[in-house]
């Protein structure tokens, strides 16, 4: 295909046969696209719901779930996936001006980002699986399975130290708390587990589909598909990056800084 | 348009879609919104067999008071899978996707839909979601009811849930897709001069529907895979026993399927609205309101979910709101009905097959609204909640509501989409033994659940077994309604008269291209410039057929 | 074969003919708006037929018909709301006077216990006359109970108490049904309600062997569980006192303030952490797993039964705000015994009144 | 249809954006380590919804797109609040105490 200056009144090489112009056919796809973006904001929605529910009923649970995960790891990828935002719109923006070289540089920036984002969040997995915190198999521990020394078992009812974690902070504000209330409260930060590997694991299968999408488009950027006339594809592509973004930026507070100030890094 | 009381011979168009061009490949990859309404058509006509099968297998069992024909897991497995398979894999995609995908884009006089490959992409998703849904029907099935109640399909029943809810989620997309294929198309592809006013009602009640597949079944999706999670995993979200509340998994399904009722509803009003006026020959009374009236449904059916949930458990405050939002739902729902009774006043009504499946609808689906005042009745609901006046309000509604319509719309649009007449005469009695069948079946049912039959049981107290054998009855009789046309359709595509372009004399664009269509609709882009259901202006004597 | 062919159900509870009226107002409104439809469909069709000659005229609406059949079914709705809410803002308040019995529910049966310690399995004696109150449960999945006769459908959770109650009228035999779909042998969860004349009903509580009234078994239970060790009226008690704390609010550490209802007493028993009373430490070990069902509804019948003390002045407090000052207790440093040497107790030989009561 | 005039953002505009969505973050991880009570939520979720908007706005050009996309994420907003506010008047008031 060509990036020979075609008007919008001959035919575009891009325009479907449904369409009648290249203007309704972008008109068309970007709205589309948000219709699209609707329905993930409905399915974000059902799973932000229930972790509201269950923030308010299980607090202190969730308070001590959420000062387990590091907060200095979720804020780079905060960072990381807000510069790789930026790269795209960046990318958007040369596309829409022709210019070549500067759009394929920026996807492959973004690309960069979002893997960057993928390989620390699957760091802080690991952490969770080395610290005993991944739920499931009835409350028990699922996580380094041979019961080795430090290996997480299923009577371990100190759940990879969240029990002791949550006394000596409560020590540090002059608070009492059993064991066995500390123990409880452990045994609930199960539930906020389920949520942050359900919540962020959703988001990162989002990234994983964003980052296939994003090397289709640069191969077509490659071969100068885009171009100021049609850059249809590429303006979708973003959409869906910046949505990504968007609710990565709704999952940092509710997820990393659940009551922060009372300790813990 | 022009009309002359003596018309023609029809003959067949030498091109059209269906012979556009040959071969499996021309079908399976086919970009064509009518080629993937015929695909859909045969797909969900399997699908409503299979659950036909269900039911007439759970009517026969039920006959006996101390469940003789099948043990109590197959009982459970059978009204699982029927419900499972009709309401996903038939209702949901039954008009929209058959009988919308067909003619949806030639009445808004467009080429194709915004996003054929997406459209193609929606069947191919079906046909994912129902390989799994099989998949887990012959590997055992799954014994939770349709409603997939956590804990109890999280954490008791040994049945394939997994499989299902995948099928179910991946069935889910493909609405999805249908839905937002829809809005964009009406949105974004009119023809000129089809302005917001103009557009056929039948659009407008697909329009509102769609809005709903697209905001209410990602909710769906999430929450069943958060029990296929919670199943597989034994994360604690629903299960009580890990922490979780079982309520919550209530409110989130409900959240999609009271809409839900509305994505199979809606679509069949539209095709009400649409054989009235035609076979009245009149304008439909108070288009704005009937228009608007579908609106209103689709937003207003996402604010009562929890009248599923009067006895479930929650608050006592949010009962009395949902309650009263859900009579809000009724008002909308009656002005259609009064609208379409308004138009056959002082029309020129002629009984063809898809009219008499109209006033089947009216009535029928009269009756089915009005029994669901009964359920939103907060101090009422308590006695009749889960029991077969539930399963009797529902199946009005579906059977005698949708089914009809769907039955009604393809007889209607059947000459567009084949070219081919369907027989008139076996055609009527089907309707009219769909009609007496249905009611013989569902209407005892009411009684049964006012008595007190809880729904779901395998075996009932013997006081209970009269109305039973008579509504057994009522379903061997419905199954030859429903048989029969399966012949007489097929009969037709090979010795049907032929149709010609216009054979009910009905306004709207797709009348104006051939029958069947050429592949991209239209010879040429049609202009509009003249209202719906434009009756009576030009034509004033329809010669009387049959 | 003689037709047994009843289409009305058995009305039994104070509450039935109130529903009924409400289900027969409907019935005779559906019947005239369908009737009414289905005549204009059938008139229509027969004056207006297509015939030589006969040509439709064209209307286009009317907004005014259109406002009339908006308001005349919005009205009517409303009175239906209104009516519907009414009664079940009544069948949702349990009188607090009421005859208190408990259910459990379990895959796939039905217990109750009554207040003088009988137990009774998938069949229930109620007296005539009386507010009956039922407490419910559930060990494992969702049920429902549902008593036709009596108009009264509660699902039945796990992990929470729900209520419902009903005043039976007429002495027999009725209906006990599980309503909610509780897995394979759901149709096999049924009962029967069984109604007895206020004498009748006492010589049957007589007549059973009970082991001692249901709170004397809580106390029993109470004490078995080393409950008293913290939970004493004296003010070095590292627990709060539970004398007269049944319906009153508690205001907790959080400063939040709960009803000490049947499900706060239950939830502190399994997740002591979950509320602690303010000016309490949250020591508290949990029972999940240790008590039974039967025996956190026995040790709540019994917390019902603990008379507040004339001289306790929490009795005299009405006001939450109030309470803490009042519970306030010097807080002890102790060491925690706890009593997790106590085995599971096995639920206690249950008397089935119903011989085919299946086993679960 | 539209109107297709293109106004579109420049990169300088995008910077700023970024700039304030970085500062943004930055606030939002060093207030959690304030205590503000009930506060310190509701401020984290101010400033996400405001990080939010800008990126809607201007990266994803909705500043200067159609009425119609506008109103389709207002309604993807509203349904999502109305799932919201209405499971939690549910859970919110189920232990309002009787009368």
């Amino acid at each position: 295909m060509s990036t020979s200056q075609t008007t919008t009144t001959e035919h575009h090489p891009a325009l479907a046969h449904q369409f009648d112009s290249m203007e309704q056919q972008q008109d068309a796809s970007t709205f589309g696209m948000w219709v699209f973006l609707l329905t993930e904001i409905m399915m974000f929605g059902g799973l932000f719901t229930a972790y509201l529910i269950y923030r308010i009923k299980y607090y202190p649970a969730f308070v001590a779930g959420s000062t387990s995960i590091s907060v200095s790891w979720g804020f780079a990828n905060t960072l990381v996936l807000i510069g790789s935002s930026f790269t795209m719109a960046m990318a958007v923006w040369s596309a829409q001006t022709s210019r070549r070289r500067l759009q394929i540089w920026c996807l492959i920036g973004t690309m960069i980002l979002g893997t960057v984002f993928l390989g620390i969040k699957g760091k802080e997995y690991y952490d969770k699986y080395d610290e005993c915190h991944i739920p499931g198999l009835g409350h028990q521990i699922i996580g380094k399975p041979f019961n080795t020394t430090g290996g997480c078992s299923a009577t371990n009812k100190d759940l990879g130290n969240i029990s002791k974690e949550i006394r000596e902070r409560a020590q540090n504000d002059h608070e009492e708390v059993s064991e066995e209330s500390a123990n409880q409260t452990a045994d609930q930060t199960q539930i906020f587990f389920s949520f942050y590997f359900a919540m962020t694991g959703l988001h990162a299968f989002h990234m994983i589909i964003g980052l296939g999408l994003l090397t289709w488009l640069l191969i077509r950027a490659t071969r100068g598909h885009f171009d100021s006339q049609y850059y249809t594809p590429m303006e979708l592509g973003g959409l869906y990056w910046h949505f990504v973004d968007i609710v990565w930026i709704f999952l940092f507070p509710l997820l990393y800084l659940i009551s922060r100030h009372k300790g813990g890094i | 348009m022009s009309t002359a009381t003596t018309t023609p011979v029809p003959v067949m168009p030498a091109r059209h879609f269906l012979n556009d061009n040959y071969g499996i490949r021309s079908w399976l990859l086919t970009k064509d919104h009518k080629r993937i309404a015929i695909l859909y058509l045969l797909s969900i006509t399997v699908f409503f067999f299979i659950g036909g099968i269900f039911a007439a297998l759970i009517r026969l069992h039920l006959l006996t008071p101390n469940g003789e024909l099948f043990s109590a897991d197959t009982y459970n497995r059978l009204f699982t899978m029927h419900g499972v398979n009709m309401i996903f894999f038939f209702l949901i995609p039954s008009v929209p996707a058959v009988i919308g995908n067909f003619v949806l884009p030639i009445m808004v006089g467009t080429k194709d839909l915004a996003f054929p490959k997406i459209n193609l992409l929606s069947w191919y998703l079906y046909i994912g979601g129902a390989t799994f849904s099989v998949l887990a029907m012959v590997s055992g099935g799954v014994d939770t009811g349709w409603t997939f109640y956590a804990p109890l399909s999280s954490g008791y029943l040994r049945g394939h849930v997994i499989l299902m809810a995948v099928g179910i989620l991946i069935v889910g997309f493909s609405s999805i897709f249908t839905g937002l294929n829809f809005i964009v198309t009406v949105h974004r592809m009119r023809a000129p001069g089809m302005t917001w006013g103009r557009l056929p009602l039948f659009v407008w009640s697909n329009y509102a529907a769609s809005l709903i597949m697209v905001l209410g079944t990602p909710v769906i999706a999430i929450t069943l895979t958060l029990l296929a999670l919670e199943r597989g995993f034994h994360i604690g979200i629903f299960d009580p026993k890990l922490g979780g509340d079982p309520v919550l998994f209530q409110h989130m399904f409900w959240f999609y399927s009271h809409p839900a009722v509305y994505i199979m509803i809606l679509p069949g009003m539209g095709v009400i609205s649409e054989i009235v006026p035609c076979f009245s020959r009149k304008r439909i009374f108070g288009y704005a309101f009937v228009a608007f009236s579908s609106i209103a449904i689709a937003v207003f059916g996402f604010v009562v979910w929890a009248h599923h949930m009067f006895v479930a458990g929650i608050s006592v405050y949010s009962a009395l709101v949902f309650s009263l939002l859900s009579y809000a739902v009724a008002i909308p729902s009656a002005v259609k009905v009064f609208n379409w009774t308004a138009t056959m006043y002082k029309g020129s009504v002629q009984m063809d097959t898809p009219m008499l499946y109209a006033m089947a609808f009216i009535g029928l689906f009269t009756i089915g609204g009005l029994t669901g005042l009964f359920l939103a009745a907060l101090g009422l609901d308590i006695h009749i909640h889960d029991t077969y006046f539930v399963v009797a309000h529902f199946h009005y509604v579906m059977v005698g509501g949708m089914v009809t319509a769907y039955m009604g719309g393809l007889h209607f649009w059947w000459p567009k989409m084949t070219g081919r007449m369907y027989p008139e005469v076996p055609a009527k009695l089907a309707a009219l033994i769909t009609f007496i069948g249905f009611n013989l079946t569902f209407f005892p049912q009411f009684i049964l659940g006012y008595m007190g039959m809880p729904r779901r049981y395998w075996a009932y107290p013997p006081e209970f077994q009269v109305l039973n054998v008579l509504s057994t009855a009522g379903a061997s009789i419905l199954s030859v309604g429903f048989i029969l046309p399966l012949f007489y359709f097929l009969w037709s595509l090979k010795y049907g008269e032929i149709a010609g372009n216009n054979p009910w004399k009905a306004t709207g664009l797709e009348w104006e291209t051939t029958s069947p269509p050429p592949t991209h609709n239209f010879h040429e882009i049609p202009i509009v410039t003249k209202d719906p259901y434009a009756y009576g202006e030009e034509e004033e004597e329809v010669p009387v057929v049959h | 074969m003689k037709l047994n062919f009843p289409i009305f159900p058995d009305q039994a509870s104070s509450m039935a003919w109130h529903v009924d009226a409400l289900y027969l107002f409907l019935v005779l409104l559906t019947t005239f708006f369908s009737v009414l439809i289905a005549v204009l469909i059938l008139y229509f069709a027969i004056k207006y037929r297509r015939r030589p000659g006969h040509v439709a005229q064209q209307i286009h609406g009317s907004t005014l018909l259109e406002i009339v059949w908006t308001v005349i079914p919005l009205g009517i709705s409303m009175v239906i709301f209104v009516w519907g809410a009414a009664l079940y803002y009544h069948m949702e308040r349990p009188p607090s006077n009421a005859l208190e019995i408990y259910g459990v529910g379990k895959q796939w049966m039905w217990k109750f216990q009554h207040p003088g310690g009988q137990r009774e399995i998938n069949t229930l004696h109620v007296p005539t006359g009386r507010d009956v109150k039922v407490t419910l449960i559930s060990q494992d999945v969702i049920h429902s109970f549902f008593v036709p006769a009596f108009r009264v459908k509660q699902d039945v959770l796990p992990n929470r108490y729900v209520f419902t109650w009903f005043r039976p009228t007429v002495p027999g035999t009725y209906h006990l049904f599980c309503s909610q779909y509780c897995g394979t042998k759901h149709s096999g969860m049924v009962g029967s309600v069984i109604v007895m004349t206020p004498e009748d009903y006492a010589n049957w509580l007589a007549s059973g062997k009970a082991e001692g009234s249901l709170a004397s078994l809580g106390e029993k239970a109470f004490q078995q569980y080393g409950c008293t060790t913290c939970h004493r009226p004296d003010s070095g008690a590292r627990g709060p006192n539970l004398e007269g704390l049944y319906g009153r609010p508690v205001r907790l550490t959080d400063n939040r303030v709960v009803l000490a209802d049947d499900n706060y007493i239950r939830e502190s028993i399994l997740e002591p952490n979950a509320k602690v009373v303010s000016g309490f430490q949250s020591i508290m070990p949990t029972f999940r797993g240790v008590v039974s069902e039967d025996e956190i509804m026995a040790i709540t019948e019994y917390i019902k039964h603990l008379a507040p003390q004339e001289s306790n002045p929490l009795n005299n407090r009405t006001t939450p705000t109030q309470i803490r000052d009042s519970e306030v207790p010097n807080i002890q440093q102790q060491n925690k015994e706890q009593n997790e040497q106590q085995q599971q107790q096995s639920p206690q030989g249950t008397r089935p009144a119903n011989p085919s009561g299946k086993k679960p | 249809m539209s109107d297709h005039s293109h106004s579109h953002p420049t990169p300088g505009l995008y910077l700023v954006i970024f700039i304030a969505l970085v500062i943004g973050t930055v606030a939002t991880w060093g207030i959690a380590f304030v205590d503000l009570g009930v506060w310190n939520p509701v401020i984290a979720l101010a400033i996400a919804v405001t990080k939010a908007t800008l990126v809607v706005l201007f990266f994803m050009h909705i500043y200067y797109s159609s009425k119609l996309t506008k109103i389709t994420i207002s309604a993807g907003i509203f349904w999502l609040m109305i799932m919201i506010t209405m499971s939690l008047s549910d859970y919110l008031t189920r232990t309002f105490l009787p009368q």
